[in-house]
């Protein structure tokens, strides 16, 4: 595992800034002043679906295999964009609106390369990690359908490189 | 030999079972733990049906992957984080 | 000007952790729940160029004009992209190797409007924002050409749309 | 009429000059402050040579906008901020 790196699956809500933070010092432990770009992911609940309201969603996910597939991802993004730092914290169980529910973050010596890894990670992460969605509203509940402008975004990236 | 077997999200919904302890024949692949499976009844036909994704010891694989003694293999739908 | 925008001209640091907190209020307030995707994006100092080493840069700016080119910038990335909030600040002044310059933030219901909104911020702000950059070493200083690659990003939005 | 001509970066530094009042004939535009800006010598041609941008009253503009009483014009090279 290589020492720039970070991923975690969990309950609890994180704190943004924290993670931000953190990434900054693995980069600098890394490289210290070889960073010129850090960007940074965070995907909320929404309160609304095709189909109308909802009132937030449950995460299902494959214990053992999550942490394993997203600290492997973080790793390839680091490989590919040669970056100087990278992290990715996915939350499961039930979440409500607006509430936070993955981040990602990309520390890179070069604009492009740490826009490009941030939008890789998320790409892939929705194609690779065992993590399923279910939209709740009431006592009903569904699960979510994989969209197809998903599984295109992560084509991309396999199909290129 | 003997390998365990884990569903996920519809996949385990549909087969009403996630915990699945198998015994088959040496070379076996993933393709012959859906057969075993799939001969349990239409429910598990139904959960293993379409573009349904498998895992070998953590790792996605395709149907072709040979399974070892003590493996643990999962069944599971796209998947739909982020 | 719109209610979902910031922009800030400053000599002083600045947190992000509170940027992406006012980003996120912002967000809310325009449209509590309608955010699925925040995008950030932080620019720090390099300790090197092309050259060789620095220790730092000095951003010369145009008092009265920049102020209002980065806001102007923010309201055309919220109109364009369909954001739910966005915001910039950029540092002027001597800045030395690490320190941050420039933030970016970008707030939508989906994430490839948030990335590419956050992306288009940076791309354009190279392009119509007057900042100038110096970089200096010990009591050397030589100013930042422009480069080919920024030229084709900024191109690149004003070709589309 | 009346205008205000700023400069900045290297513009500033090679002009020697950042603040200039000047009385113009109706309907002069960017480019007549330029003629009047390098009739003042080679350090003014130098400075105003190549990619040089300009700004009226804080906005882009080029060189054939036409300039009203009291306007600020600014000269600057490509920016390089971010």
């Amino acid at each position: 595992m290589s020492v720039n790196v970070f991923a975690l699956i969990q309950n609890e809500d994180f704190s943004h800034a924290q993670l931000h933070s953190q990434l900054q010092s693995y980069a600098n432990a890394y490289s210290l002043g070889g960073t010129g770009a850090i960007v940074t992911f965070t995907g909320l609940v929404r309160d609304f679906n095709s189909q109308g309201d909802i009132d937030g969603i449950e995460l299902e996910h494959y214990p053992g295999m999550t942490d394993k597939a997203l600290m492997l991802l973080v790793e390839q993004a680091v490989a590919r964009f040669s970056l100087t730092a990278a992290g990715a914290v996915h939350r499961i169980g039930r979440l409500y609106n607006n509430e936070q529910i993955v981040w990602v973050g990309a520390a890179a010596p070069h604009r492009q390369a740490a826009f490009d890894a941030a939008c890789f990670l998320m790409d892939m992460l929705k194609q690779s990690v065992p993590l399923w969605k279910k939209e709740f509203k009431g006592e009903r509940s569904q699960w979510v359908e994989t969209k197809a402008s998903d599984d295109k975004a992560a084509l991309k990236w396999m199909a290129s490189k | 030999m003997h390998i365990t077997v884990k569903t996920f999200a519809q996949t385990r919904e549909l087969s009403g079972e996630d915990n699945i302890s198998l015994d088959l024949e040496p070379d076996a692949t993933i393709d012959t733990v859906i057969k075993h499976l799939t001969a349990r009844g239409s429910h598990w036909e139904l959960a293993l049906s379409g573009s349904i994704l498998s895992a070998r010891n953590h790792q996605l694989c395709d149907k072709q992957t040979v399974l070892n003694d003590g493996d643990e293999v999962a069944f599971f739908p796209p998947v739909t984080g982020g």
